[in-house]
């Protein structure tokens, strides 16, 4: 095993091991620190990430940091590793690396063809030697665009996750939350409520409840449901119309296991919802042509999978193997990209203080994760939030908004007001989806622009119409 | 189509209310308000061109800050278990996790996952020729001490005689402050439970302070993952209200007993749960 | 006097007066909690909020924070106030006055309008009930274009100053700092130098070296050196080519009489630079034309001066008044647009962390600063920085960067490296200038764009190009 | 014109040298490095696309690592006493600001601008019949205990000399830890010297964390405005030297003395100081 060695203004410093040496180049995170990971200080760090800066990009092929005969998702990484893809960048170092991803001629289609060919340790090894303007600009070049019954990702547009929850799943308190998000112009990504309950049952009732506000309005959107996955396995044998299949996802197979899910699970889950045959054809919006965008993934297996992330899963289940929470986190998305999803979404501030400290700390983290994932080829969106146990509030929530707005992010939550009644957490609202589309001239999937302005809710030019008590979605 | 460039922003008047409103919002709100019947959500909010109105920022703000308060909120949990007390012949046991304080609880939940040093001690030994008990229940402040004070007491006064209705062989209850949710692997691991329950704060919600969660556990010892657990959350009046949620995991438990599992392959299922 | 007063869930908090609400009611910052004037916590913050949400915007008029009689400033807002201008929103409060300045209908020409009717304090006070999207959304309708060589704040441009310090004004080094930054497209603002040494003599050196490139190449754009303004004086009165006054201003006399400087100077200053006329007609670009812009101030008084501020220098001369840092701030704003200036900049983390502690305080005053600046009618630029007593870092610099870019900020710094090897800060590199100018797609003005393009250091696609050692500008 | 989209950065070699090269950049540089010769700015660093390189992008964060921990270095005033002793006959005084620790110090502007109580009873009681003096001087650590250390001997060295071949009366040399700008109005007052001169560490920058700076005032008292001040700034062998500061510093105060004043009217310009 190699051993990475520095010495700056005279003093050494050590990392006997790849992930070690990852860990202490990491910016600033209190779940690191938590797991006694982190740098000593900031001068640890720049020597840690001088060191990886010199590291080449196969070192991370030759040493797994979680290993291969313990863990399904190193074996998954390493068995669909995609050499022809990696050998534009194999002669690489770390620090050559993001010189490369910044280049000029190093466009959408470059990183596009390279995706296959970087493990997620590689793309979060580099993301540590990259200042927040680098990880905005490098995912601005990347487009990942998925469909399902709308078409996401496409430049220049942001999507929204309409997200309607109620603390008891109360069917009209939901659609009261949906047809306020609808008179928003958001619900292009999905419609998607975490349930309070676990019960197969009440899951079939709520994608019911989607389907038929779907099918009345003939909405160019999706449902799901975030229960456990094994919740919408039960609903879906029941009868449920499964649009999309949900499952928060870590980056070991141990947090995994935590999680009550694993590969198999997930392959399981993800051919029982494509034998549905929901997804159909995409619809073709008239103000766009999908088919001319650069797309990452050829929707060769159709986009039927709705995942969720966020830095820190996998130390709160004691499943980090010494690996810091951001390399983890990139691993979420190895495990993502094995499923052709329409969507993977950090909950960047969820989990709380104890991964994410403040505001600083949620923002750096956010436009790690929507960096790795898109450089990874993955429709990645945000939720941009935070707990009250946190110390962060709205004005941070704006920053970061903004900055993945110019980062390119395929979309983000709406949530009514921004607080989720149910989670207890605080999101991005419908307003500020509408700022964010407004400041930069976003506009929604195609389909869903389309039937915005068909139903007279939103005009071309991107601002929201008056909605009186006769508009057809608020008739009883 | 719609002519574009006009809105439905409120006019200029001048007469923005304060924030401290009683419906957390005011100024003028969009035509279907009249849904805010169904749900607590911020929902009909009105907007300025698309953005918030003043009104609705305030009261967000001002809901942020009782919020930040509530986590901070101090437990009182000799009151607690003073309310308590009647429930149960046996002796309330009042612990504590091994976070020392406050703010280290919110940054270790590596502590609040242990009982301190001095907990330990307090814990009655257990005979290991004794019959092996059915449950212990444990309550914490969790993440919000208001959630224990207030649901605690009403969820358990309900639960408590089904329990015993059911005949179950019960621990002492626990009193734990400042405990994360595996904390109750350790302790049932202790008391030799078949099933191990925990009633713990959520986090606060905006304006929802005081959510109580029930995290369970059959055959609980130390290394039980999340997917061997249960849960129902959003236990208070607005959410499941405490008496529903003792009908429910009643019901669950005594599934998970006699089953002999819980976590994913047990669901909530009302029907279901009747059993064979 | 008013009393202020608020109930929130049984707690009463009153406000002895305006100015104290004010500085209760700003979000958190270091300068306010070190000069005893900010909120006791959240809470009482909030309860502030509310009740300057409640204030009608006459009541700025009728009290003002600082003494009409003892401070000329108070006396130049009041005495030059536009009451004509300000009918529009006469009638309304703080809180409906945001909600006026976010509606669809208040565009940039609304906003121009408006600008002569706005007082220094009423800004100030509108911007603490926004958040960070609402200073961004409010300030990207305003288009405030100002003109010497080169037409500075169109729709769609960035202009960078060239800031080529050097610790003892050695032309040698100043002039290579000069060339790099040119050779990577930054310079159309102007090329200001900081010079260490106060003598009248070698300012006039430097400006003459500064003049002499600028014919030499036909470079469109204008010098300054930023010497005490009486320095700057004597060299012009010697005979020095001055181009552009530059001062630093505060928002109290007294603040001002500790810079040496009182208005009576400042107009003197002015016309002894009109005087030379070197402002001379607008050299009109093919690319765009100035006239078609909406613009703010009507260039009837030629724009020569350039300010500098930053919050904080009030309360650091000891001359703040009780007054918080923020509204203060904004009061400066009101000197500098009594002297159609061609910049203003708030050189925003300049201070140190004793007035704004850290990343997320610089963010907010950046923000508040360019919006509060933009709203009264003036060429906003922002000095992003940090110096290295503060807990900031260059990632809390790309996001401010990046939000200001969104915001549409007039112009931005551009120092070597980001490192001003003189003054013992760090600002904006000419590489993040060009960062910002790609993700954003941002043009130089209008007439520099056109001289990088024949000068082959810029493609009209905003990307450098290759320079050799035969490039003009680097010929002995 | 040239070719669009092609640029000039580095080859993907992967040969990105570590940062803590000794020019504090590495990587290709821009064409212009040989610029380089005339300045410590960092020019010609080269780019990839419109970027900084890794190599620069590293060498800076390094940079500020170290300046950061410069603001916090230990002032050694009992270590600087001795050198400075020799100076003078009078003996050398340490007194410190009312700010008690660096923490304190960094948020505190006002505290770094008053002497402590400890301090102020160490001041020699000044007799009200003793000729006034021309001058004190001190020495702060101020925001670099470095730059004080490095540079305030050497400069006091070459200025004291020329002080007393001026005839100058001299108050005892003091050197006060942790002391803003403003502060030898205090001091000055305190002596009754016609003019006070304040040597202090400025801000430590990115590559310099050891820059003195000197300001002083004609007829110091409190409550004198900064435009009552002269300054000169940046002295460190890479910036004005302390020899050369010494020279500047002396032709200035004297200038001042014999004008009677200080601030905007006194300018620094090297003949005209020369005077009448
Ligand atoms: C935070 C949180 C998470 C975090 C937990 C990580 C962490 N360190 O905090 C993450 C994002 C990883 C998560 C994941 C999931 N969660 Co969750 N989570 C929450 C939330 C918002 C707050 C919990 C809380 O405050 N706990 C109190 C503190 C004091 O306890 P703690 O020890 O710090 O936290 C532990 C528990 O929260 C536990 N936990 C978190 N979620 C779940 C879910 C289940 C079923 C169980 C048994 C335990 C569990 O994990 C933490 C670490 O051990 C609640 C909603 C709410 N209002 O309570 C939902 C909630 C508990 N989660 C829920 C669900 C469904 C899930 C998932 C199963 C989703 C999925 N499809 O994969 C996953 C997997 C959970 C698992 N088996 O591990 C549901 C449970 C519904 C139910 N009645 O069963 C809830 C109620 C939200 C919802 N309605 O969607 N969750
Ligand atoms: C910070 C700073 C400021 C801040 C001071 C506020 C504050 N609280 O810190 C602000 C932005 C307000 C400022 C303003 C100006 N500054 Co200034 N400033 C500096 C800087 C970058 C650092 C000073 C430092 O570290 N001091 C050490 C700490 C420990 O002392 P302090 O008590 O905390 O700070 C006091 C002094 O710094 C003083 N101060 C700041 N600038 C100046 C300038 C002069 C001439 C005087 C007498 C005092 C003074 O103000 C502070 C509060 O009393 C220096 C550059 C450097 N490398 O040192 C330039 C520097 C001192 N300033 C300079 C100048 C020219 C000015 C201005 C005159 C510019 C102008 N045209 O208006 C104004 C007005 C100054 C005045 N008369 O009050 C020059 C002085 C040149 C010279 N040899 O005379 C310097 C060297 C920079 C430069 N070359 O441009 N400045």
């Amino acid at each position: 095993m190699a051993v990475y060695r520095s010495t700056l203004r005279g003093v050494t410093y050590t990392f006997p091991d790849l992930r070690t040496l990852l860990a202490k180049a990491t910016p600033a995170r209190s779940g690191d620190e938590l797991a006694g990971l982190a740098a000593g200080g900031a001068l640890e760090r720049v020597a840690a990430q001088c060191v990886l800066a010199d590291v080449p990009l196969t070192q991370f092929l030759a040493e797994p940091v979680v290993p291969y005969e313990s863990d399904e998702i190193t074996r998954l990484i390493v068995d669909t590793h995609d050499r022809a893809a990696f050998s534009a960048v194999a002669g690489l170092t770390v620090g050559a690396f993001r010189d490369w991803l910044l280049r000029y001629e190093t466009d959408g289609a470059t990183l596009a063809a390279l995706a296959p060919g970087l493990t997620p340790e590689t793309v979060a090894a580099v993301s540590k030697v990259m200042r927040n303007q680098d990880l905005i600009l490098v995912a601005s070049k990347c487009e990942v665009v998925t469909r399902f019954r709308s078409t996401l990702g496409g430049r220049g547009t942001l999507a929204i996750r309409l997200q309607p929850n109620h603390p008891t799943d109360d069917p009209h308190g939901i659609a009261a939350s949906i047809l306020d998000g609808l008179l928003y112009g958001c619900g292009d990504a999905c419609i998607g409520i975490n349930p309070a309950t676990d019960s197969p049952a009440r899951v079939a009732e709520l994608i019911r409840l989607i389907d038929q506000l779907i099918q009345t309005y003939a909405i160019p959107t999706q449902s799901c449901v975030l229960a456990h996955l094994t919740t919408q396995l039960a609903a879906l044998r029941a009868g449920a119309p499964v649009d999309l299949m949900f499952q928060s996802i870590a980056g070991t197979e141990a947090a995994n296991t935590s999680f009550g899910i694993n590969l198999a699970l997930l392959r399981e889950a993800q051919s029982a919802t494509l034998s549905l045959r929901r997804h159909g054809p995409t619809p073709r919006s008239a103000s766009t042509d999908p088919a001319a965008t650069t797309t990452i993934s050829s929707p060769a297996v159709p986009n039927v999978m709705y995942f969720e992330t966020g830095q820190g899963s996998c130390l709160s289940a004691n499943a980090h193997h010494g690996v810091d929470q951001q390399t983890l986190e990139a691993r979420a998305y190895g495990v993502a990209r094995a499923f052709s999803p329409l969507l993977v979404n950090t909950v960047v501030g969820f989990i709380g203080p104890e991964y994410l400290y403040d505001g600083k700390q949620i923002i750096r983290a956010g436009l790690e994760d929507h960096f790795c994932g898109k450089l990874l080829g993955l429709p990645m969106g945000v939720d941009v939030c935070h707990t009250n146990h946190a110390s962060a509030d709205q004005d941070d929530m704006d920053t970061l908004l903004t900055l993945l707005g110019a980062a390119g992010v395929n979309y983000l939550m709406g949530v009514p007001g921004a607080d989720d009644i149910m989670l207890g957490y605080q999101s991005t609202s419908f307003h500020d989806a509408h700022y964010l589309r407004q400041l930069l001239r976003l506009a929604p999937a195609p389909e869903f622009a389309a039937w915005l302005e068909h139903m007279k809710i939103q005009s071309p030019a991107l601002r929201l119409l008056p909605a009186d008590r006769t508009h057809p979605l608020l008739r009883p | 189509m719609m002519p574009t460039g006009s809105d439905q922003t409120e006019t200029a008047t001048g007469q923005v209310a304060p924030a401290a409103k009683d419906d957390g919002v005011s100024g003028r709100h969009d035509p279907w308000v009249h849904l805010r019947s169904h749900t607590s959500a911020r929902i009909a909010l009105g907007r300025t061109g698309g953005s918030q109105l003043t009104s609705a920022l305030l009261a967000f703000a001002q809901d942020h800050a009782l919020a930040r308060d509530a986590v901070h909120a101090p437990f009182d949990d000799v009151a607690l278990a003073a309310v308590l007390q009647p429930l149960d012949s046996a002796r309330v046991l009042r612990l504590e996790s091994a976070a020392p304080d406050r703010a280290t609880f919110l940054r270790r939940p590596d502590l609040g996952r242990r009982l301190s040093a001095a907990s330990v001690a307090l814990l009655p030994v257990q005979s290991l020729h004794a019959p092996p008990l059915d449950l212990v229940v444990m309550v914490s402040d969790g993440l919000s001490a208001l959630a224990a004070e207030r649901q605690a007491p009403r969820l358990l006064q309900a639960l408590w005689p089904r329990l015993r209705a059911a005949g179950l062989a019960l621990a002492p209850l626990c009193i734990v402050r400042q405990a994360r949710v595996a904390l109750h692997d350790e302790i049932g691991w202790h008391f030799r439970a078949r099933l191990s329950l925990m009633l713990l704060g959520e986090r606060p919600g905006l304006g929802t302070p005081d959510s109580l969660g029930a995290y369970f556990t059959f055959g609980p010892r130390p290394g039980r993952t999340d997917a061997e657990r249960n849960c129902l959350s959003n236990i208070r009046p607005g959410g499941l209200p405490p008496e529903a949620a003792a009908e429910k995991l009643a019901a669950l438990m005594l599934a998970s007993l006699r089953l002999g599992l819980s976590g994913t392959a047990l669901k909530d299922d009302g029907p279901s749960l009747a059993g064979p």
